[in-house]
């Protein structure tokens, strides 16, 4: 019981994340959204591994999830920061060209 | 991005354990979620992950395209090979049961290596694709 | 102990090759790799034709697997035909690649450009020798990926358009039979195609059988090039490296037709897929606007690679016919068809890959006097030019004779007219080159420029075929027969 | 009842129609792509659901578990995301050389381009 309304609470949350990164006005407002829809959907998969019987075998997915989810936030804030992927350029740099 | 002091300690934290994570979901594969092909993909992310934060060039440094080259032949060759290797065993390509005496480690033994080999190229691979992208503008 | 291994071999062969092509990308080396594998294929191809010629069916459990569970191999008459088609043409234009390549791609670029062909050369094997409707779908995709690839090496900027046009029309045809796979598995829980045969006929009058067929016709037509899907061919073939266009027109529309083949005579079955639904009707119509508009569309190019081009979609619209048919001869003369047509657009296509090397062009205007300056290059293209129109003593003769036979014998007169229709629009097509090669007035230089002799060889040796198989029937009338009663006799 | 029952397929043939909508439609080549991409995912999306049975659990061998999910599926699907991401790979870097050599990654642009050479 407490795990269905669990699951719902975080259902209702992701959809207020993807709301805001519909409507969001700024880049920072979208990147921020679907992060947060990035940790929810890890809860979701940990919670859904208690509801289906073995945390175990979500518990991986859910952990591969964390760590694959921040490198594309940092590739999506690099390329709306810099243009590109590939420098490691600081900030002036970018200005100047 | 390298001058960012937060994320350069918090990628140099987080590599390590995406790799080790890694190497868990290729061995692992028997008896949980994972294989070959996850694996590869998880392995891949660790290096494309240090060569957004440190540049492509030090990316490049550390693994060379002609590496990566030879990685993706090195991980056909070992899949073809135990193929090749059961069928000189006498058997049918890729019958595992003929790499041991004991039919249950042949097919153990087998897939490890199979699934190896599909993990080292899948991960070249993707490191390749993110070179040729991500590396394009470089001088 | 070797024997029981060839069905294996066949794909293995050229997989490792490609492998060993990547690491020593020099181009010297790659070349020497690609034609090893090229000829390792041919031989096992011939070995297991010769095999099942005499001794029936050869079945392969991959990893020890039996049929129903693991990916099954299973060469019978067509399947082994259609092999010896592939990899004697690869072996023998790869001879002519070597030069071509060399003057067509950067060097740095050759290792990758052999990889490629190799893979090529693995998928095509692998669509041709599997028995399992999803690992066709596999090598489907590798031999289209990675003749994306050749394509867009051609040294016009247009074969990168070109080369991203097939890519979205050739992902969308193998997305369509990823479906009709899916849907079939749905329905009888089996992908081996023995399987599939044995278990459709209970529930072929379902929506979902026929959703599946559907859905595999439309993706299918979409790789043989069929006429109103044909629209990726005649860039793709014009703009790729000469080599390219020589290999790709021989074989890869060809591996398409077989599979067409295989899943409506072997898989579905004949009553269900040309009696119960209309691809009958559908292939008679589509087959004959294609050989009429495509003829006629092949008239007015200057490009001459592009002429061949739509000459190809229009010799699928002869395919399709004879497949329209729905009776053992009309099935003979596809399978003689799909034979003969590899030579001739192989000899073509080798012809113009020669003068493009030496004048440096392939535009109508650029062929004056021809005839003179490279006699026996020309000589190439008029044997594979009569040929593909369908002159006695040339093969083209005699897949066309069959076909119109088997028209004939069906009664249905107005296939018959449109095959002699598309053979006149040929002619025009195909003299417009002679009389620019000989009959123009020459320009200024005269002075006799050959093709060297790797090129040249390979295109003769296409051209001697054309002529033998026009004369000596007994071979490849003989194997299309058996295996189209094969097809038509019980499943695969 | 059975319209309702069968909403995974609904949604695979809402996503299926979408895809092919953009990469008609679509005179912009990357959105092609995209289109592609979503196109293929609605049939991932069709052999998954086919290999789920009621009440089935996790295809992994556990003590205690009799019912599965049919694991097949999920394989095939695994080989088709591999080709898909290949394909999207390759398709991309198509339009990156395109984009250098026309300036645009317009169809109309590349067209007008062509004609006038």
């Amino acid at each position: 019981m407490t795990l269905t309304v669990t699951l719902i609470a975080l259902l209702v949350t992701m959809a207020f994340a993807l709301i805001r990164a519909i409507k969001g006005p700024t880049v920072y407002d979208r990147i921020l959204a679907s992060n947060a829809l990035g940790t929810k959907t890890v809860l979701m998969i940990a919670v859904l591994g208690f509801v289906v019987g073995d945390p175990e075998l979500y518990i991986d997915i859910a952990l591969m999830y964390v760590l694959i989810g921040f490198i594309g936030t940092v590739a999506v804030l690099k390329v709306s920061e810099f243009g590109n992927l590939g420098q490691p350029q600081s900030h002036t740099d970018a200005e100047d060209t | 991005m390298i001058d960012n002091p937060v994320l350069r300690i918090i990628a140099k934290i987080i590599i390590p354990m995406i790799l080790l994570f890694a190497l868990y979901v290729q061995f692992h594969g028997d008896f949980g979620p994972g294989g070959g092909f996850q694996a590869g993909v998880i392995f891949a992310a660790g290096f494309i992950l240090y060569g957004l934060v440190f540049g492509t060039e030090s990316l490049r440094s550390a693994v060379p395209p002609a590496v990566l080259r030879l990685l993706i032949a090195v991980g056909l060759a070992l899949f073809a090979g135990v193929g090749v290797i059961t069928m000189l065993a006498g058997s049918d390509y890729l019958a595992y049961n003929a790499l041991s005496e004991d039919p249950i480690a042949g097919q153990h033994l087998g897939i490890l290596v199979v699934e190896f080999g599909v993990g080292v190229t899948v991960s070249a691979v993707m490191i390749t694709i993110f070179l040729a992208f991500a590396g394009r503008n470089d001088p | 102990m070797i024997n029981g291994q060839l069905p294996a071999l066949q794909v293995v062969v050229p997989l490792i090759a490609a492998a060993l092509c990547l690491v020593l990308s020099r181009p010297g080396a790659a070349w020497l790799i690609t034609f090893a594998a090229s000829v390792v294929s041919m031989l096992v191809s011939l070995l297991m034709l010769e095999e099942v010629l005499q001794s029936g069916v050869i079945d392969y459990a991959f990893g020890g697997w039996a049929a129903p569970f693991g990916i099954a191999y299973r060469v019978d008459i067509v399947n082994a035909y259609v092999l010896m088609i592939v990899s004697t043409i690869s072996t023998v234009v790869s001879v002519f690649a070597r030069v071509s390549v060399a003057s067509e791609i950067e060097t740095h670029n050759q290792g990758f450009f052999y990889t490629a062909w190799l893979l090529c050369l693995t998928g095509l094997l692998g669509i041709a020798i599997t028995g399992d409707a999803f690992n066709l779908f596999v090598f489907l995709e590798i031999s289209s990926l990675s003749s994306y690839v050749l394509i867009a090496m051609g040294s016009d900027r247009r074969a990168l358009t070109a080369a991203y046009q097939y890519l979205i029309m050739g992902t969308i045809g193998a997305t369509f039979i990823l479906i009709g796979v899916g849907l079939l598995y749905a329905l009888t829980g089996t992908l081996n195609m023995l399987d599939l045969a044995a278990r459709l006929p209970e529930v072929a009058d379902s929506r979902t059988a026929r959703t599946g067929f559907a859905f595999l016709t439309v993706g299918l037509g979409l790789k043989i090039a069929l006429f109103p899907l044909h629209l990726w061919l005649p860039n793709a073939y014009a703009y790729a490296p000469s080599a390219v266009s020589a290999f790709l027109a021989a074989t890869a529309t060809k591996v398409a037709v077989y599979v067409l083949l295989r899943f409506v005579f072997s898989v579905f079955g004949v009553e269900f897929a040309l009696g119960a639904m209309p691809l009958a009707l559908g292939l008679a119509v589509l087959g004959s606007i294609a050989v009429l508009s495509a003829s006629t569309v092949a008239i007015f190019q200057q490009n001459l690679k592009r002429m061949l081009a739509y000459s190809s979609v229009a010799q699928v619209g002869y395919l399709a016919l004879g497949v329209s048919l729905a009776t053992p001869a009309g099935l003979t003369a596809t399978l003689l068809h799909l034979f003969n047509h590899a030579l001739m657009k192989g000899a073509l296509f080798v012809a113009l890959g020669c003068i493009a090397w030496r004048i440096g062009s392939s535009r109508l205007e650029d062929f004056a006097g021809l005839g003179y300056r490279m006699p026996w290059t020309m000589g190439v293209f008029v044997v594979g030019g009569l040929s593909l129109i369908g002159i006695p003593l040339t093969a083209g003769f005699i897949s066309k004779w069959y076909l119109v036979l088997a028209a004939l014998d069906k009664g249905w007169w107005p296939v018959t007219v449109v095959i002699i229709a598309g053979s006149l629009l040929a002619v025009i097509y195909i003299w417009r080159v002679v009389e620019s090669a000989y009959l123009a007035d020459p320009p200024a230089q005269t002075a006799k420029a050959e093709a060297p002799a790797s090129m040249l060889i390979p295109a003769w040796l296409l051209a001697i075929a054309n002529l033998y198989f026009g004369s000596h029937t007994d071979l490849s009338v003989g194997i299309a027969a058996r295996a189209a009663a094969g097809l038509f006799g019980a499943a695969p | 009842m059975t319209i309702a029952g069968l909403y995974n397929y609904w949604i695979v043939i809402l996503l299926m129609m979408t895809g092919f909508y953009v990469v008609i439609s679509s005179g912009n080549l990357v959105k092609k792509i995209i289109g592609l991409n979503l196109f293929q995912a609605s049939v991932f999306i069709l052999y998954i659901s086919i290999g789920k049975i009621a009440n089935g659990h996790v295809p992994i061998l556990q003590d205690g578990v009799s019912h599965y999910s049919n694991p097949l599926p999920h394989v095939l699907i695994l080989t088709a995301i591999v080709v898909g991401v290949s394909t999207t790979a390759l398709g991309l870097a198509l339009v990156v050389r395109i984009r250098e050599s026309y300036g645009s990654v317009e169809e109309e642009e590349i067209h007008r381009q062509d004609e006038s050479l």
